[in-house]
């Protein structure tokens, strides 16, 4: 099923072995009925561990329960999660251009009126909205995930146009990347030494403390959703002839 | 509240690999990197062997937990180490130690562009820490993220060699890993639901014989068996592990599908031990005789070194799988103990040092002839004698030759096997020995022969000398192999008491 | 409720032929497409199930960030126009048609 | 019946969906786009699962699933990545032969 890798544009939608289409199909049909019996037999354990994170939720810092699952009682899945996110990041960086600055404007003669209005209207207004989610996570549906994911499609707006460019692999960039992890890691271990225990915050602190680690996370996330994307662009964009095609376009 | 599970040690074995991963980003192309990566890895080297100490030193066999955050089980995530975790973290913090040194010099600007090197240290040691964090994990959905963690970095390890093959590799180890994990997580929500908790031990607890269990414990075997390659899912091994660079595939083979192996013994024996059935266990214990004798069949007939040794891993892996059925047998309840998982512990350790140490030996002979064809290693053993030892010290590991850790651990295989009244598994590992010995051979023989004229040819061309750290580290290792075999009973006593405590 | 009940069905109705056909179009461009517009109505669902921090995570990252980068991916393995015309001078249809389905 | 037993199926049948998908499809890209699918499918589930008791919703699957998007993501970018660069080789030695 994977012993052919088929990258050819125009290829059919569908491998023609019919052995691998019976066997599939048979596969996921029997997933399908067993798991739906599943649901419908089992009545299952009725709410999770939903009374014990409601009656945790003051100890927590936040009052939102996602949050405070997230960046409080399983802290340490975030932590690695973010570095999930920094693998692919160094997975994909291209390792050149150590010393060019972080980020370089590029005056352009030819204006794309719909990019730039794009630009100066929305992308700051996509800031602010991101700021107020990552504040409002404490308390309502918001937080870093989603603002880190919301300024990096405005900077994939920026990037549309080529009149904003950032250079990743600047010490600048690689230090905003790690950033998060850094801090996470830093506040984690130190309160071993104040708490007696890993990531165990201080209930007068743990809200300040959430929000700066989520204020840190969302600098890096923002980074490296926007380094995932760009990995993808700028090769196109050095390459000349890719570049003659577009003018020609 | 023990000293082990009140220190720092535990979460800093997952931390120290991720601060050099941070450190090893952040300093990029700098002279100094390859001795900082050494002293970290002798740093979480000496951790290691501290926390290996203190937890033998306290002699309380027992699993001990280490709560983050302060929450305690369902809420919050705990850590847990018991014998077997330990062991594996030891390992992981030997071979980390010897690859780290033999990377040093494989990624310098002698032999590779230092291009490389700068994405290869930040994501070896993100692997490394995730191995760390997985050995440790008791929360069933912090192991998903671990898994990830690992599969991601291995495949980007596998793509560092930036060829068509070694690209096409990583990407189909990627899919293969992320269905894998999707799978995994799947059985998660299922457990979850009729759970209400994602910690293993409090699963455990509450596990029985009820269908969504089962169900469960279905889709993890497949995540898992997709992961570590058992004989019919195998097909993604020997390109990834051939096509990656050579302390890449050193690690792959040695550690990283241990790893899923792992999972998938705590899942099989401790967690859902309620829902396996012998017809299961025989199954997976097929699968695993067919593994040793399709694998072993693939590396005979390989042309490559590489291919060859990757094969063998496919061989290998099923002789641990032969563990299922027969603790089955040996114990008559299901739990992680008794002479056929002390069997399986103990080839895990032997395969993956004397797997390491074939790799890295291979690589030096690549290195040394030019290209990985079997053929042109006529001879070789004049020029490059060590690592021609050293990788017949780890065949011979392999084969289970007596003064070998390879010997040892099938020994106990056997004897588990004839004591249960399975003969039948006798007869594949057998034919597994002959077939090993026959691939291995293959090479040994082209290798010694002293056919002065093709002997002549390759030394006229000047072919670059293997640094003598490449050369000494997959000495140590084979030194390695040997010793754990000629102390079988010392080893034996530790991965005995190790059996005992894995259990819950 | 009924009415509720309706809309459920309508909805989960057009996630599995939008999953069908996010994998199975003609075209890789419109498995795309597909593909986002599946992650919106995915993030309408989980706001119907009370999840609305994961409903705005999914509309951001799992529709928005991933469907930039499939599309950046694309553009980047499609044939581009220009050197499908330059391959096909004799055959001006297929070029046609290749743009027509491709943009 | 209530409608969070009737997402939770949904999600299955999405996960068994995309399962097909990525064993029959043949591109890679589709491949890719049916992991995607099966993980909207456990997301899915997941999420109804939160929501079995209709007076209280568990946040923490919640949790997990916004974890599973972003490792999700990080996988598509990787293997997207992987396939543009074994194309972008393809193509140069296609150009090379020519």
């Amino acid at each position: 099923m994977f012993n052919t890798l088929n990258i050819e544009y125009d290829s059919p939608a569908v491998d023609k072995s019919a052995l691998s289409l019976i066997a599939s199909v048979l596969v996921a049909g029997f997933l399908l009925a067993v798991t739906i019996t599943i649901v419908l037999s089992d009545k299952g354990h009725n709410t999770g561990l939903a009374p014990l994170i409601t009656q945790n939720i003051e100890l927590s810092g936040v009052t939102n329960p996602v949050t405070a699952v997230l960046l409080n009682f399983r802290a340490y899945d975030t932590l690695l999660e973010i570095a999930v996110l920094l693998v692919v990041v160094l997975a994909i960086l291209p390792t050149r251009d150590h010393h060019a600055p972080f980020f370089k404007r590029i005056v352009v003669s030819k204006k794309n009126l719909v990019l730039s209005a794009l630009q100066r209207w929305i992308a700051p207004a996509v800031v602010v909205f991101a700021g107020y989610l990552l504040w409002a996570g404490a308390h309502q549906p918001g937080g870093a995930f989603q603002a880190g994911a919301l300024l990096a499609g405005a900077s994939v707006l920026m990037f549309q146009s080529d009149t904003y460019q950032v250079n990743y692999t600047s010490l600048m960039a690689r230090v905003l990347l790690v950033l998060s992890l850094v801090v996470f890691i830093t506040i984690g271990t130190a309160l071993i030494y104040f708490e007696g225990s890993l990531l165990t915050y201080p209930l007068a602190f743990s809200g300040l403390l959430i929000l700066l680690i989520e204020t840190c996370a969302t600098v890096s996330i923002t980074l490296a959703l926007a380094s995932l994307y760009s990995s993808f662009i700028v090769s196109e964009n050095t390459s000349v002839t890719d570049n003659k095609h577009r003018t020609i376009k | 509240m023990n000293e082990l599970s009140s220190s720092l040690l535990l979460p800093a074995i997952v931390f120290l690999p991720l601060l050099a991963a941070i450190i090893a980003f952040l300093i990029g192309r700098n002279q100094l990197q390859g001795r900082i990566n050494i002293c970290f890895s002798l740093a979480q080297f000496l951790l290691v062997v501290l926390t290996t100490l203190l937890f033998l030193h306290e002699q309380t066999y027992q699993s001990e937990r280490y709560v983050i955050g302060g929450w305690g089980a369902p809420l919050g995530i705990d850590l847990i180490v018991d014998g077997f975790s330990i062991l594996m973290i030891a390992l992981t913090g030997l071979l980390t130690l010897l690859i780290t040194l033999y990377s040093a010099s494989y990624f310098s600007d002698k032999y590779s562009a230092s291009e490389k090197s700068l994405r290869f240290w930040p994501l070896w040691w993100l692997l490394i820490s995730g191995l760390n964090a997985l050995f440790m994990s008791a929360d069933a959905f912090n192991i998903y993220v671990c898994l990830e963690i690992i599969g991601l970095s291995a495949a980007a390890l596998v793509a560092l060699q930036g060829s068509r093959a070694a690209l096409e590799a990583a990407l189909r180890y990627l899919l293969v890993g992320l269905l894998g994990s999707l799978f995994y997580l799947f059985a998660i929500a299922i457990l979850y639901r009729s759970h209400g908790t994602l910690d293993l031990m409090q699963i455990a607890e509450t596990a029985n014989h009820s269908f969504p269990d089962k169900v469960a414990m279905i889709l993890i075997t497949i995540g898992l068996l997709l992961k570590i390659a058992l004989f019919p899912l195998h097909f993604w091994l020997p390109p990834a592990h051939a096509n990656a660079p050579t302390p890449v595939s050193a690690i792959l083979s040695a550690l990283v599908v241990k790893a899923s192996l792992y999972i998938l013994i705590k899942f099989w024996f401790d967690v859902l031990g309620a829902t396996i059935t012998l017809g299961a266990s025989q199954m997976l214990g097929a699968l695993g005789g067919a593994g040793i004798i399709y694998g072993s069949w693939c590396a005979f007939r390989a042309t490559q070194l590489k291919v060859l040794i990757a094969y063998s891993t496919v061989a290998q892996l099923g002789y641990i799988f032969l563990l299922f059925p027969l603790s089955e047998y040996s114990m008559g309840v299901s739990s992680f103990t008794g002479s056929a998982s002390q069997a399986a512990v103990y080839f895990i350790v032997a395969h993956a040092c004397a797997k390491a140490a074939m790799f890295l030996a291979a690589g030096n002979l690549i290195l040394a002839q030019g290209n990985g064809e079997i053929a042109q290693l006529k001879g070789i053993a004049v020029r490059e004698p060590l690592n021609v030892l050293v990788f017949a010290v780890a065949g011979i590991s392999l084969i289970g030759l007596p003064p070998s850790a390879g010997f040892i651990a099938k020994w106990l295989l056997l004897t588990t096997a004839i004591e249960s009244g399975q003969w039948w598994w006798v007869i594949v590992v057998i034919i597994g020995g002959l077939l090993g010995a026959m691939y291995l051979f293959k090479v040994l023989s082209l290798a010694f022969s002293t056919d002065p004229a093709v002997v002549e040819s390759p030394t006229s061309k000047s072919t670059p000398q293997v640094s003598n750290v490449m050369t000494t580290v997959a000495l140590i290792l084979a030194l390695i192999t040997l010793a754990l075999g000629f102390n079988a009973e010392f080893i034996l006593n530790i991965s005995n008491t190790v059996s005992e405590v894995s259990g819950i | 409720m009924s009415l509720v009940m309706i809309f459920d069905a309508l909805l989960i109705f057009s996630m599995f032929t939008l999953g069908w056909m996010s994998i199975f179009s003609l075209s890789l461009f419109r498995c795309i497409v597909f593909f986002v517009c599946l992650g919106l109505l995915a993030a309408i669902a989980w706001g119907r199930l009370g999840a609305f921090d994961v409903a705005i995570a999914e509309a951001a990252i799992g529709a928005g960030i991933t469907g930039a980068l499939l599309l950046a991916a694309w553009n980047r393995i499609r044939p581009h126009r220009t050197k499908a015309i330059e391959l096909n001078v004799t055959n001006a249809k297929t070029s046609q048609k290749d743009t027509t389905e491709h943009v | 019946m209530t409608s969070a037993l009737l997402y939770a199926i949904a999600g299955l049948a999405l996960f068994a969906i995309g399962f097909f998908g990525v064993v029959v499809a043949s591109h890679v890209m589709r491949k890719i786009l049916a992991l995607n699918v099966m993980g909207v499918g456990i997301f899915m589930f997941l999420i109804a699962c939160a929501k079995r008791n209709p007076l209280v919703v568990d946040p923490l699957p919640h949790a997990m699933v916004l974890t599973g998007i972003v490792i999700a993501v990080a996988g598509t970018a990787l293997a997207l990545n992987l396939m543009v660069r074994i194309h972008h080789i393809d193509q140069s030695s296609q150009e090379q032969s020519k």
